[in-house]
Formats: C-alpha cells, structure tokens, sequence
C-alpha cells in the first residue's frame, strides 16, 4: 500500500450563506464510460448490473455504492465512494472489458453540494438551468462563470451537485458564493 | 458649390438659401465606361479617384438604397495602418496616407482625427509578436512605438493595472492612427465624385449581370439595363450574393459584427485603445459617446443584428480595463455583415469573367481601408492592373497556397 | 423649502419625508416621488441643459422617454451622468447635480453657443474647419471636443456590484399597464409560469396617472388590487423596476432589475442591478404609447412638456407644474388634461387648431388657435397665441402641455428589424411584423383606450398560450374614440424643437431636405435627429413629418422609424456582471499552485492556468538570476517542472491508431505499445496546428499530449474528425488534461531521483528513451511515466491522479534533496527548449508549415493524414521558403529580441529585403550568450552566414550568426544516456 | 439564440462553438485524381446563402456532441438540427 496521501482541490469546511449550504464532496471517485462501436447494447447490460439501470440522456442513476450519469452519446460518467472505489477504473474494466472504454475521472473534477431553501434562485444567478422544473436525478451540463460543470438535481428538492473542473476549484466557490450572498 | 468657412457665414447672414442638394440624382444613362455596384464607401471611393485620379468621367455608382448605408455608416470608425505582413502593410499605410489629405482631397471635413491606436499586450508571448509587427510597420514606412505600462497609465489613468485578471504589460502604440465621422466619408466622396460627373444612382438593385461568350456586357437592374465596359462589383456584406448572380463562389462566409455607443460622456478617452486579452476595443467620438466593439458573433448571418453573449463579452472585456465604465450606458447596439474571408484579407481583382471585376472580404477591417480601396480599385478598373500595393489581394492565392494570414486562423472565417 | 406646487391626492406617501439636494440647494419630497416630481413640487423646472445650444430645459415627459432632465445622480465613485430625473426613484439624501454647463445652470456660459446658432446649423461641421490643414486636429477638434457630452464619469472605479442571471418561463409580459396586468392576471389564472416586468417601481402603468374608473374603483386602486392578486400566485414573478431591454433569437429576452438603485448604496454583497436572460415561450408586450409634442417656435422652455406629462404630475404626484397653465393640443386626449388639472383647481386654457375642438367643460377653449412662440428666458412665463381670426393673444403661463397625439411604443417590435405599417386612423406606426413568440396588446398596440387595453391584454394571453374557452368577462371602463387631426408643427415654425437633446429644430430639417439629406437614415445621420440618449422616442415622427412634407410623399414613404436595442440605456456594469477584475475569467490552479506557492514561486498567466514561472532564492535580484540557475541547476544535475497543463486526451478503442494516423501527420500505426512517438498535426490547410506526443498505453489505448494554449481547440479538432470525418471507426475520445497531475523530472540525475519512487525497474534498457508505461509509484499508487525530453536532458514526465499531485511534488523534492533537486519554471522550460531548438508557441503560430519548422520530411506521403493534399501547394513550398535556423550573436554581449528582423550584412534594411524574424529568444546560461531561434529565408543553405538583426522598435541593430537551432546537445546523447 | 439539440433539447448556442458550412462533412478523396483541385474547394469556397444554411456546431459545453443545423441566416430561424455522425454515417452508405 503506498504512502502518498491525497489533497482534496480545496479541503475549504463547508459554509451556510443565509439557507444555503455549500460544502466540497472529496468522498466521490469516477471514471467515464463509452461504449465501443456496436458495444452499446452489450455496454448497458452491464451497466445495468452495476446502476440498476441505464441513465437516460440528461438523466443520472442515483444507486448506492455506484451512481452514474450520462455525459454524451453512449457515455456515461459513474461515481461511487472513494473509500471502496479508488481503483473505480479498474473494477468498471473488469465488468466492462472490451464493450467500453474506460477513463478515470477522479481527479479531474471537484464536487460541491449545494444545499437550502434558496438553492433555486441561486441557481438563477450561476447557471442557464430551468432548476425549478429539474426533476430528481435530472442532470444538466452548464456554464458557471464560464466553467463546464455538471449540475445534478438530487433526492432532496433543496439540493444539488455540481461538478466542476478540479483546477477552478476556488473559482467555482467563489462564484457559489458571491452568488448565495446575492440571494440570501 | 465649395465648401468653405466663408460660405458657412455667409450662409448664415443670409438665411442658408444658397445650400444645394449634395449630390444629384440622376437618371441612369443606358451606358457607361465604368459601372461601380455598391454606393457604399469603397464604392464611392473607387468612382472619386477614377475621376480624379484616373480621368474617366462616364462613371456610374449604382446603390441598391441609400448610400452610404452599409458598413461605412456603421462601423466604429477606427483608421489605422498597424499590419503585419508585407502584402497587407504598404497597403494600409497607403490608406492612412490618404486619409491624412482626405479633407483637402475632396473638400469635406470627414474629422480624420489621428488621436493615435494602442493595443495592449499582457504576456511575452504577446509582447514578441507586437514587436515582430512593430518593426514590420517601420521597415514598410510606417510609425509605431512600443509603451511601456507607466507610459500608458499617463495617457490613461483610470485603465485597471493593479487588479487585472491579465495584467497589463506595455502597448504598441500607432501614433498616426485615430478615428474619422464615418458617415462624412461616404458623403464626402459621394459630393466629389457627383461634382466631377459620375452620376449616383439610388434606389437601383442589381439583379443580374448580363454575361455574353465570358464577357461583361452590363447590369440588369430594377431600373433597366444599364451597359458597361467595365462592372467593377464593391458590395460589402453581399458579395457572395451579387456574384452568385455571376454563378461565381466566394472564400467568403458573411458574418455579424456588433458595434456599440455610449450615451454622451464628457471626455475620457483621449485616444483608441484595444484589450489584448479579450474582445473590446474602444473610442470616444467628438460628440461624447464611446463608440466599442469586440469580436463577432461568430455564426454566418445577414441579419444585421446580433444577440447578447456578444455584448456581454464585450462588456466584460470593457470592464477588465475600465472598471471606471461601469455607470456610463450603453446607448444603441447595431449588427453590420462582414464579408469574412479565408485569411482574412480582401480580395481586389479580376473575376474570370471579361469586365467583371470584384472588390470585398474585408472582414472587419473595410472601413480603415476605404481610401485605398477606392484608389487600388479604380486603378484595377482603368488599367486593367493592380495597384501596386494590392498586388496580393488575388483570388488565386488561396489555390497556390499564398495565404495572407495575420492572425494565423487558417481557413476559418469566424477566427480571423 | 416648501413644496409650493404640490397639491392633493396622488400616490407618493406624505408619511414618509426624504430630504434631497440638487445642485446643493435642500428640497423635501415624498415616497413615491421621482426626482422630477420632487423638484417640480418645489417649484423648481430648469433641471438641465440641451446638448448643442445649451438652451435651458426642464422636463419633457414623465418617464423614461425623457430627453431634457438628465443629471449626475449621486457623488463621488457612484456618481451616475445622464440620469433621467423623470425616473430617478427619490430617496432619503439623494444628491443630484446638473450636467453640461460652464458656470451654474441659470448661468450657462456655453449659452454663447445658442446666439451662434445660425452658424451652427445641421453639417455645418462638415463644411468648414478644414484650413490650414494641420488646424483640425490641433485647434478646432480639441475645442469641440471640450464641449461635447453630456454628463461625466467620476473616473473612479465603479464600486457596486452587478450580477447576470437567468430565468424561463412560458409568457413574458413586458410592462404592466392595463393590458399587461390583464394579460398576465389572464395567463397566469390558466397556470401559465407568467413573468410581469415593468420598467416603473409602480406597476399599473398609465393607470396610475388617470382619474378614470375600472368598474367601481379608481384605475390606480384596481392596478394595485390586481397586482396584489398577481403576487398570490406561485406560478407568477412581478418584477418592478424591470426594463426589458431587447428582443433577441428565438425567445430570450434581456431584462434589467434595478435592485438598489432606490436607495443610497446597496446592501453589503448585493448588486446594484441585475441583467436578467429570460427565456420564454410567448410574449405579451404590452409597453404603452408615448405622447409626441408639437413643433413650435420656443417650444422647449422649462414648463412646457407633453399634455400626459402634465397629467402624470398631477394625478399619481400630486403636484401642479404651474397654476396657470395652458393645453395645446390637436386630440381629444389633450382635453382630458385639461379636465383632469381643472378639476383639481388648476387654471386651465386650451389651443386647439381644429375647428370643431371639443367644449367640456367650463374652461376655455381656443378652436382652431395654434401656440406661436413662447417667452420665459429660465422657465415658461408666456405663451403666444395666434387665434382663429389671426389676432394674436399672448397668455401668462408657467405650464404649457402639449399633445399632437400618442405614438404606439413600438420599440420592441423592431428589434429583430420588422417594421410597423401607418395607421392614418391615429396618425401613427402601429406593430406589422413582430419577433417569432411575440404578440403586442393595449396602446403599444393602437388601442388607446383602457376598455380596449383591458381587452387587448387578455385576448394577447389567450392567443398566445393558445387558450380555448370563453373570454372572461371584462371590467367596465372607459373607451373614448381617438379624434386626431394630424397637426405636426406650426407654421412658419423655425427655432422649433424636434430634438430636444441633440437640439434638432424644423429648420434643421428643412436645411437637411434642401442639401438633399431625405431618406430617414440620411435625414438621421445628417441632423443628428434621434440620436440622442431618448433615441427619438419623442422626436422622430416630428422630423419624419416634415420632411415628407417638405418631400410631398406620405410619412411611410419617407420611411418608418427603426429602434435598435436597448430599449433604454444600459450600465456596462450591468450587461459585464461579475466579470471583472480578477473574476474576469476563471484561474486554473496546478496540482503543485500551493507547494509553489510555499516555494515563494512568481507565477504566470498562461491563458487561464497560472503557472510558477520561476522560484526566486534569497539574494536573487533579478529574474535571471533565478532563471540561469533553475537552467544549470537542471542540465547539471536534476529539476522538476508541473507540466500537468499540457492538454492530455485519452484516446481508446479497435481503431485508436488508424485514427491517430489520421490527425497526425506522421505515421503512427506501426508504434509498439509502451511506446511515446512526437506528432505533429496539421490543419486541413496544411499549416501546422499543434504539436505534441502520443504514447500507446496499449493496443487500443493511447495517451495524447497537446500543447497548454491548444488543449480545448485540438480536441475540438479530434472530435470533429471523428464524428465527421471518419464516423464509423472504433475510437472514443476524452479530455482527462485535469485528471492527472504530471511532472518533467529532468537533468542527468533524473533516473536516480525517481528510481527512489517509481516501484518498477526504469533502467535504461527496461525504459529507455521514448518508453512509456503503467507503473505504480510509492508502494503501489497508480502512475503513468514517459520518458521525453522538452529539455534535451535525461528526463522523464511522471503523472499520478490529480489528488496525489500535491504529496507527489513533496515527495520528489524529498528523493531529489541529496541531488540539490531545483524546482523550474517556465522561463527556465523555455530557455532549455530553446536551447535545444525545440518549436513552441512563437514558432507554431498558425502561418507555419511542416517545412518551415524543418519537419517537411514528417509529412508521410504513404498514407492520407488531415492537411497533407493542401500542404503540397506550390506557395507552401517555395524554393526560398522560410525555415527555422538558430542565432547567435557575433558580439556575445549583444541581445538577440524576439520580434526583430533579419536583413543581409550589407544592403537597405526596409521591408522589401526582409529576410526572416526571430520567434523566440533567450540568454543561454549553457553557452553564456543569447541566442535566438527564427524564421529565415532558406534559412538550411544559409548555416555560418552573418547577418544584420534589426529591431528599430527597440533600437536593436546587431550582427548575428546563423546556426543550427540545436544548440545544446545536437547529437541529443544526453536524453539517451 | 436556441438550438434545439437532438439529444439535450433546447440549450443556448453560447454553449457551442460555431465551424460553418457543413459541407466541410464531404472531404473529398485524397487519392482522387483532382485531389488538388477538390481540397482547395472543399477547404476555401463557400455558397454563403442568404438564407436556409446547413452548418456545423460544436456542444463545447456539452455532449461535445458536433451537429448539422439548418437556419436561415436572414431571420436566424432554424429549421432542423442532426447530430452530424448520423449526418456523415449516412452520407457513406449513399455513396
């Protein structure tokens, strides 16, 4: 086992702004799922399996250990707990094979949660998403300050996720920020 | 009728009744030596110096509307020569010559204003190529001078140096560049070429060209046939329209450029400047309002209008530089078609039809270019050469691989 | 100061007191109050000055069509120039001053100009100021250019904040008169999500400012009553202070909300405004009508302003313009001003040029009397009248409302340039054709009566959301016919104002037709008619009136006026959000930015990524002390970069390598796994786009490198080719550039360093130059190592996943400490990358092809790759082309700058003897001189030759020797060894 | 303005970026024998109608999706919107 340990993109303590809550996600691992020419169906067989189902186009698939979401024609991008899945690659390799290539992602993004009764009008300042019409699990890929996030509407009416590049991460609360304090 | 000092006083004491019209408006004749499509200022320029310059009087501009309508009447009025390559920059420079004897040319104060163009610079890399482009200016005869940051912070102090997302790093200035009343050019050339006999016809659109055995003969136009020796076609923002009527495609795509004013200010901007690190350049005019633009929309279009991420970006830009704008307004924005070339540099040349002669894909660089234009193109029509400065500015170049790229886009029209 | 002209009723609060200044004097207004308002209840009219004569100028209107109360709201770093005080909400300690004087306002010195103003008459300018030559620039333009503008800027730094933001929903009613509210009551009953915007902070629109009843009540209380229902409802947004500024593509609208801007400064954190993009369905504008004045001699004094204008001061403000005042007007709705002010015990008369003008009520009226002149040099105090029978009457006066009719608002309608059509009906344009979503209701319309608005609003909502059914019933209120005569100027009219701004009069107009200025946009452009910060709202259909007259054609003949967005001005602050400053575009943070950071490194934009560009030590002055060090450092023993913002692609699938084939110039089939070979790429135009390594994981795996600058337009590029391109091949394409942190460790003692962390075997023969593999670092962390050279030493590039970055550069540092291990930056990793003649940005820059970086031998002719057939063009491959050689200075204590150019030993240095320019250039620590790379004209046959580098922006004149651009190391033994 | 994406729906064009004529689908043979001739028409001639134009579009924040939309570049309307693998699938199997 090796000794290195990681830093998460911010390690910043979450911070409530009037009702809303904006706390860093390190706990999420992923890697990207594309399906190999003519390996579509094969693909989301397994990634059945693994999701309970195939997410649909704008659509995530909230199961427990694994979550995924889809990211583009016959991709997907699945998360699942870094303490169990660090080597997500690997074990989505192992299931997958040669009916997708797998990328891991881990690293590339960082993960906040956003949290509280003013989330939508929030929203309304950071991002072209209709979020008061988002369903749970819907999924929507946006600009926020000019950074490509993925927004995920979670269970919970109040809550979503955003995904965003891990090295704007200070960026990105920032503008989470400036943006709870507007509302609030 | 001349202009003059003189005659606005006398004018004046005695009730203005001595103003004539500023132009005629004639019938159009059944034939002419020269028949220049597009009374816009390129067009307007090329029929001047063909009767001034070039002594031919049956010279015909025929305008689709109103002239001067087109970009010439809406542009943000910069004139400049800070060019890199040696087939643009003779050409330029040629230009801005021109435009410093305009007034006395044509005897119409077009308010040439050479307050001087800066273009900032924010990194190394940046910094070489503005000197690459410095020194090309001064080896074709033109002026430049490198600025450092203190130099500018005089000429502007309000210009954000100490919180800049890119921080500012020096500017290449061009001290002759400045601004011109963009309108008073079209006018300008419209009165003198009318008072050495070129007729303007208004209100006449062409619809075809008439082509026997690969020759021009003339216009077909909504008033009539109109014979010519020579069409020389300056339709900015409708080439690829008009010489389609010729079955000819174009290197061109026709793009949206906004451009923006600001509610009259008192004085800010002693000359124009550029952000090198966005898209926004800016002004002020005589009259007090910032005249701005930035890139364009980037979709073709021939709608004459743009949409808001547009502005925005420009906005922002303005911003990055001035934070100091924040409560002056943005009083109108406009839409002007770009006619985007391949390399975005024009075309001035022959069409491989006999008499058919083509003058476009200025990109967003026409107004600046108008003297020459007018000049290379009138040389083009009355000896059947180019000028010596446009000798690059062939259709061929893009099939021989000659390319004259300055911002090094390649064959992307909405890059250039 | 006692409000001397305020009177009773209203809507404005007299519980609540605000105290304000203009031009430092003290006045007292109320809640609800425009500046306007509060100023004219003190008496006060004079508020500004015109542009060009400085004539003196009190409000026009009472809204933001205003032309003539402009002024600088607020001091200091806030102050606000051209601030309609027709709008400007009152608050406690508001500060206003007036705007474009020398000297006070009553006494304006630039007052000169109006004495003139016969020289300076419409394009007087164009005519004049051109002798002597040099006397434009040096003494005419500064002069006018002193007196030009409006209001001025404070020059400060805009301190509030802005925000931007979005919204969507299925109707958008733009403007909350009566058709607006019942379109938006209408919609949103039917569980349409309804936007409501209004530019006032008192949705009812003209309701607020008549007398008349919606069924029992009072057309104010039924607005408020209804607004309130309105804001019951979920499915609704109100948005007061909300001007829609524009229609733009397929339904997104842009909106600004004013959320501070009725109080002193914003809260803490909050905007000062906010630009809304709304998305929406359907449209409802609903924006209302603007009453148009009557061109007369003098008509532009304090006191004189439209009929509503007159109406709207006293019915929602409550207060009286003068106490004598005079109608003139050619409409029916002229009257019901004055009935309105009569009632409230105003002293009324009425001119009317129609005959047949209507007696209501016990005031007088003066059929077929026209105003002729006017007299009062601060402020209205006579009126002259011509009457019926040619005697003439002059009429003591301090208000005098005009009325020549009410033009439907139809800006919006043109914002995607359609037109409106003429109604001779009611003697104006009406909407024709509209943006795709949007359906136009009440008197924006040409229904200017409130039944007809009430009417028009729902039947708008219905139509729009397609609603089937019966039609509510509809409240009862009044529905006066229009009667209009059309009546745009009076005779023998000169000094008569069309613009009231830009100080546009009849004359202009006239002079404008006689020099042969006649379409609308040369009448437009020549007078300056329009242009002003009202852009014509009042002034247009004036200028376009006469000069069909003058023209003999009818008005639409002339043209139709054309509005342009915004609808009003917009702040830049506004439309720039919170783009500004260092939040102008997002930083991008290597996985090393805090260790760096702790290293005390100087950074570096390199596009939005800020990279260490050099790690200073204690006792280094200058830069290139650090950076010859970092340099020695490295070739002498070992150095370690954070390259992780090269761009990395994570190329897959059966077809991976055919694919690669394609995008590359060169060959990349036969390439072993655990294999990294350097490709270039070109564009489909031949020229090269962008260079880099590719490094085959596996058979059907590859890992791609692009340069920083390039990362987001290869990829572009790639996806473009694949899906477009070659659609049926097996390859799956994704950016991982963030997902990997990855470092050059280079230097002789490289291997060393990193045998100390790598757990496999990286011996030379196990993995030698150019292999690349899987591999696990510190006891088993995943890891990738390559090993290529940008230095030209030993050198690996070692990547682990982005979150182990941080401990990875720690621990490096640690394993190099026994080598004096030295952090570089990327000054350093260009100096060592020119040295070793390596091509970059300043070489690959988008005019270069394979040929001229001395890499035409790349291009394979065996196979098809993206932009091989156009790179064989005769003009990319002249005999004399350029090609990249390497500099060297004769004197070694010459610089070599970048940007200068290279012309022959002897002969002319100008343009047409330019031989070549340097790319890049550096001072080389290695060989103790600058040296320099650049493009030279068959630079190959051209080794050893001396020549001139000139640099005349710089005053750089030296002599310069051409040389290989391998100036380190050209067998390349060291990246082998 | 709005492209209605196939996949995604309505979404704003600021999120793609913008490449033109989609005939740059038809690259022409290389192997051809006016390989030349066809390349530098492919790569620099346009039709550049003034109205209903094909062209490409990139969902850079996105699917990374490219798409063939149709829209008049007169009225900004736009008619029709394909992802362009499917366009370019179906072009091969009709030649």
């Amino acid at each position: 086992m090796h000794d290195l340990t990681p830093t998460p993109a911010l390690g910043a303590a979450s911070q409530t702004i009037g009702t809303v809550t904006i706390a860093e996600n390190t706990g999420v691992a992923l890697a990207s799922v594309t399906a190999r020419n003519g390996q579509a169906d094969t693909c989301a067989k397994i990634l059945k399996k693994i999701l309970g189902a195939v997410p649909n186009v704008g659509k995530s698939v909230l199961n427990t250990p694994e979550e995924g979401f889809w990211i583009g024609p016959d991709q997907w991008m699945i998360g699942a707990p870094m303490q169990t899945h660090e080597d997500i690659d690997d074990q989505l390799k192992a299931a997958l094979s040669d009916a997708a290539s797998i990328t891991e992602q881990s690293g590339a993004w960082a993960v906040f949660d956003v949290i509280g009764a003013q989330m939508p009008d929030m929203c309304e300042l950071l991002c072209n998403v209709p979020i008061r019409k988002m369903a749970a699990g819907d999924v929507q890929r946006t600009l926020i300050h000019q950074l490509g996030c993925f927004v995920i509407r979670r269970t919970a009416d109040d809550h979503i996720r955003i995904f965003g590049p891990r090295a704007s991460a200070q960026t990105l609360l920032h503008a989470l920020i400036t943006a709870a304090t507007s509302v609030v | 009728m001349r202009y003059s000092g003189f005659r606005v006083i006398k004018e004046a004491l005695t009730g203005h009744k001595g103003w004539t019209p500023a132009w005629r408006d004639p019938e159009p004749a059944s034939q002419y030596d020269i028949v220049i499509v597009g009374g816009g200022g390129h067009g307007l320029a090329t029929a001047h110096y063909l009767a001034k310059e070039f002594g031919q009087a049956r010279v015909a501009v025929i305008e689709k509307g109103w002239i001067g309508g087109g970009n010439v009447g809406r542009n943000t009025t910069i004139i400049r020569s800070n060019y890199l390559l040696d087939a643009n920059e003779p050409f330029y420079e040629f230009s801005l010559k021109l435009w410093e004897g305009l007034e006395q040319d044509i005897n119409y104060n077009a308010m040439v204003s050479q307050r001087g163009i800066l273009n900032l610079i924010h990194s190394d890399g940046q910094r070489d190529a503005f000197t690459r482009r410095g020194n090309a200016m001064i080896l074709n005869g033109a002026d430049a001078d490198m600025l450092s940051t203190a130099d500018i912070k005089k000429r502007y102090p309000f210009l954000n140096t100490d919180d800049a997302r890119f921080p500012i790093k020096g500017g290449l200035a061009q001290h002759r560049g400045g601004t011109v009343r963009h309108d008073a050019v079209a006018w300008g050339y419209a009165r003198s070429a009318d008072s050495r006999g070129v007729d303007i016809i208004q209100n006449c659109e062409v619809t075809g060209f008439r082509i026997e055995s690969g020759v021009c003969k003339g216009v077909e136009t909504t008033r009539g046939f109109i014979g010519a020796g020579k069409v020389g076609c300056a339709v900015a923002g409708n080439s690829s329209r008009l010489m389609s009527l010729a079955n000819m495609r174009l290197p061109i795509e026709s793009h949206v450029l906004q451009a923006f004013v600001s509610e009259g200010l008192k004085p800010v901007l002693p000359g124009v400047i550029t952000f090198g690190a966005g898209h926004f350049y800016c002004s002020q005019s005589d009259k007090g309002g910032l005249v701005f633009g930035g890139d364009i929309d980037g979709y073709n279009s021939y709608a004459q209008r743009g949409n808001l991420p547009a502005v925005e970006d420009v906005c922002e830009g303005a911003m990055a530089i001035f934070p100091m704008l924040g409560r002056a307004r943005l009083l109108r924005m406009w839409g002007g078609i770009m006619d985007m070339s391949m390399d975005g540099s024009p075309i001035i040349d022959k069409t491989h039809i006999d008499g058919l002669y083509f003058n476009g894909g200025w990109c967003y660089g026409g107004f600046k270019a108008t003297p020459a234009s007018g000049f290379a193109f009138a040389h083009l029509l009355a000896k059947d050469a180019p000028h010596p400065t446009a000798t690059a500015y062939r259709f061929d170049r893009f099939e021989k691989g000659l390319m004259i790229d300055e911002k090094g886009m390649g064959n992307q029209p909405n890059l250039h | 100061m006692i409000q001397k002209n305020r009177i009773e009723g209203g809507q404005i609060d007299r519980s609540a007191t605000f105290k304000f200044t203009f031009d430092g004097k003290r006045y007292e207004g109320h809640a609800g109050d425009t500046l306007a308002s509060a100023l004219l209840a003190n008496g006060v009219r004079l508020m500004g000055r015109s542009f060009k004569y400085h004539r003196p100028r009190g409000p026009l209107t009472a809204g933001s069509e205003e032309p003539n109360a402009l002024v600088h709201l607020r001091v200091g770093a806030r102050q606000e120039p051209n601030t309609r005080a027709t709008t400007a909400e009152l608050f406690h300690g508001l500060v206003a001053t007036s705007q474009n004087r020398v000297g006070s306002l009553s006494f304006d010195l630039l007052a000169v100009n109006d004495r003139l103003s016969n020289f300076l008459t419409a394009g007087f300018y164009y005519k004049t100021f051109m002798w002597p030559k040099a006397f434009w620039e040096r003494v005419y333009e500064p002069i006018i250019r002193r007196a030009a503008g409006l209001g001025a800027l404070s020059l400060e730094d805009d301190p509030d904040v802005y925000d931007k933001g979005y919204l969507h929903c299925d109707l958008l009613v733009i403007g909350a008169g009566p058709a607006g509210l019942m379109a938006a009551l209408t919609a949103a009953r039917n569980g349409a999500d309804v936007i409501l915007a209004d530019e006032d902070f008192r949705m009812g629109g003209r309701l607020n400012a008549e007398t008349f009843a919606i069924d029992d009540a009072s057309g104010a209380d039924w607005a408020t009553a209804t607004v309130a229902e309105l804001a019951t409802l979920p499915n609704v947004r109100l948005m007061p202070r909300t001007t829609v500024i524009g229609a733009f593509d397929h339904g997104t609208y842009g909106a600004v909300e004013r959320v501070s801007d009725h109080i002193a400064t914003p809260l803490e954190g909050k905007p000062r405004q906010i630009l809304w993009r709304i998305y929406t369905q359907k449209t409802v504008l609903a924006a209302g009508a603007i009453e148009r004045p009557i061109a007369f001699n003098n008509n532009d004094r304090p006191g004189i302003m439209t009929a509503s204008a007159l109406r709207t001061y006293a019915n929602r403000f409550g207060v009286a313009v003068g106490h004598r005042t005079a109608i003139f007007t050619n409409n029916d709705d002229g009257h019901r001003t004055a009935a309105d002010l009569h009632a409230k015990g105003i002293k009324v008369i009425v001119i009317d040029p129609r005959p047949e003008a209507p007696r209501a009520m016990d005031y007088e009226v003066l059929a077929g009397a026209q105003v002729t002149d006017t007299m009062g040099r601060l402020g209205l105090t006579f009126a002259q009248v011509r009457l019926a029978d040619g005697t003439e009457r002059t009429i003591e006066c301090g208000a005098l409302g005009v009325s020549g009719g009410w033009n439907p608002n139809v800006h919006m309608t043109c914002h995607q340039r359609g037109r409106p059509v003429w109604n001779g009906e009611l003697a104006a344009f009406v909407p024709a054709i509209l943006p795709a979503g949007m359906t136009v209701a009440g008197a924006a319309m040409g229904d200017l009566s409130t039944a007809g608005a009430l009417t028009g609003g729902a039947r708008a909502a219905r139509a729009a959301l397609g609603l089937k059914g019966r039609e509510a019933k509809m409240p009862i209120a009044e529905d006066a016919p229009v009667n209009i005569t059309p009546f745009w100027y009076v005779e023998g009219a000169s000094r008569a104002w069309l613009d009231q701004q830009n100080d546009v009069t009849v004359k202009d107009v006239k002079l404008s037709h006689q020099e042969g200025f006649r379409s609308v946009e040369h009448l437009k452009r020549y007078t300056t008619l329009g242009m002003a910060t009202d852009q014509g709202k009042t002034s247009n259909m004036g200028g376009l009136a006469i000069m069909a007259e003058l023209a003999g054609k009818t008005i639409p003949e002339v043209g139709t006026t054309m509005f342009r967005p915004p609808y009003t001005p917009v702040a830049i602050g506004a439309l720039a959000g919170r783009h500004r400053g260092q939040d102008f575009h997002p930083k991008r943070l290597t996985p090393s930015h805090a260790w760096a950071q702790e290293q005390g490194a100087v950074f570096v934009e390199v596009g939005n990524w800020m990279r260490a560009q050099w790690f200073p030590r204690a006792g280094e002055t200058t830069w290139r002390e650090s950076v010859d060090r970092e340099v020695l450092a490295t070739r002498g023993s070992v150095g370690v970069c954070d390259v992780t913002t090269l761009g990395k692609i994570d190329v897959q699938g059966a077809d991976a390598a055919d694919f690669l084939n394609k995008i590359y110039c060169n060959g990349f089939a036969k390439l072993n796994v655990g294999k990294v070979r350097y490709g270039l790429m070109l564009r489909e135009d031949g020229i090269a786009m962008d260079d880099g390594t590719a490094a085959r994981l596996a058979e059907d795996h590859f890992v791609v490198t692009t340069t920083t600058a390039n990362a987001l337009p290869v990829y572009r590029h790639m996806e473009f080719v694949r899906q477009c391109l070659v659609p049926d091949m097996d390859v799956q394409l994704i950016s991982t550039t963030e997902a990997w942190a990855q470092y050059a460790v280079a230097g002789p003692n490289a291997r060393r360093v990193l045998e100390q962390i790598v757990d496999q075997d990286i011996g030379n023969d196990t993995f030698p130059f150019m292999a690349c593999a899987e591999i696990t670092v510190c006891g088993g962390l995943r890891a990738r190592l390559f090993r290529i050279s940008f230095s030209g030493e030993l050198a690996y590039e070692i990547a682990v996943p982005t979150a182990y970055g941080d401990a990875l550069i720690r621990r490096i540092m640690e394993a190099g400490a026994e080598f004096d291990i030295t952090p570089y930056g990327t000054e350093a990793l260009g100096v060592m990358r020119m040295e070793k003649g390596h091509a970059a940005g300043n070489e690959l820059n988008g005019t270069t092809t394979a040929a001229n970086l001395g890499m035409g031998r790349m291009v394979s002719t065996t196979k098809d790759s993206i932009g091989a057939v156009l790179s064989r063009r005769e003009g990319l491959n002249k005999p004399d082309d350029l090609r990249a050689v390497g500099l060297k200075p004769v004197n070694p204590a010459d610089k070599t700058p970048a940007g200068a150019h290279l012309m022959a030993a002897t002969g002319p240095v100008d343009a047409a003897h330019d031989q070549g320019y340097v790319t890049s250039a550096c001072y080389s620590p290695s060989l103790g001189h600058h040296i320099a790379l650049a493009f030279l004209k068959d630079g190959d046959n051209r080794m050893g030759e001396t020549m001139r580098l000139v640099s005349p922006l710089m005053g750089v004149d030296v002599a310069v020797e051409i040389c290989s651009p391998h100036f380190v190391d050209p067998e390349g033994e060291r990246l082998r060894a | 303005m709005i492209i209605d994406h196939p996949l995604l729906g309505p979404r704003d064009s600021s999120e793609f970026t913008y490449m033109g004529d989609a005939r740059l689908l038809e690259r022409p043979d290389p192997e051809g024998a006016d390989a030349a001739a066809a390349f530098y028409e492919y790569a620099y001639l346009r039709d550049n109608p003034a109205g209903w134009h094909r062209e490409l579009w990139f969902h850079e924040a996105g699917d990374r999706s490219w798409l063939v939309v149709t829209r008049n570049t007169m009225t900004h309307e736009i008619s029709c919107v394909e992802l362009a693998r499917d366009v370019a699938r179906a072009q091969r199997q009709s030649k």
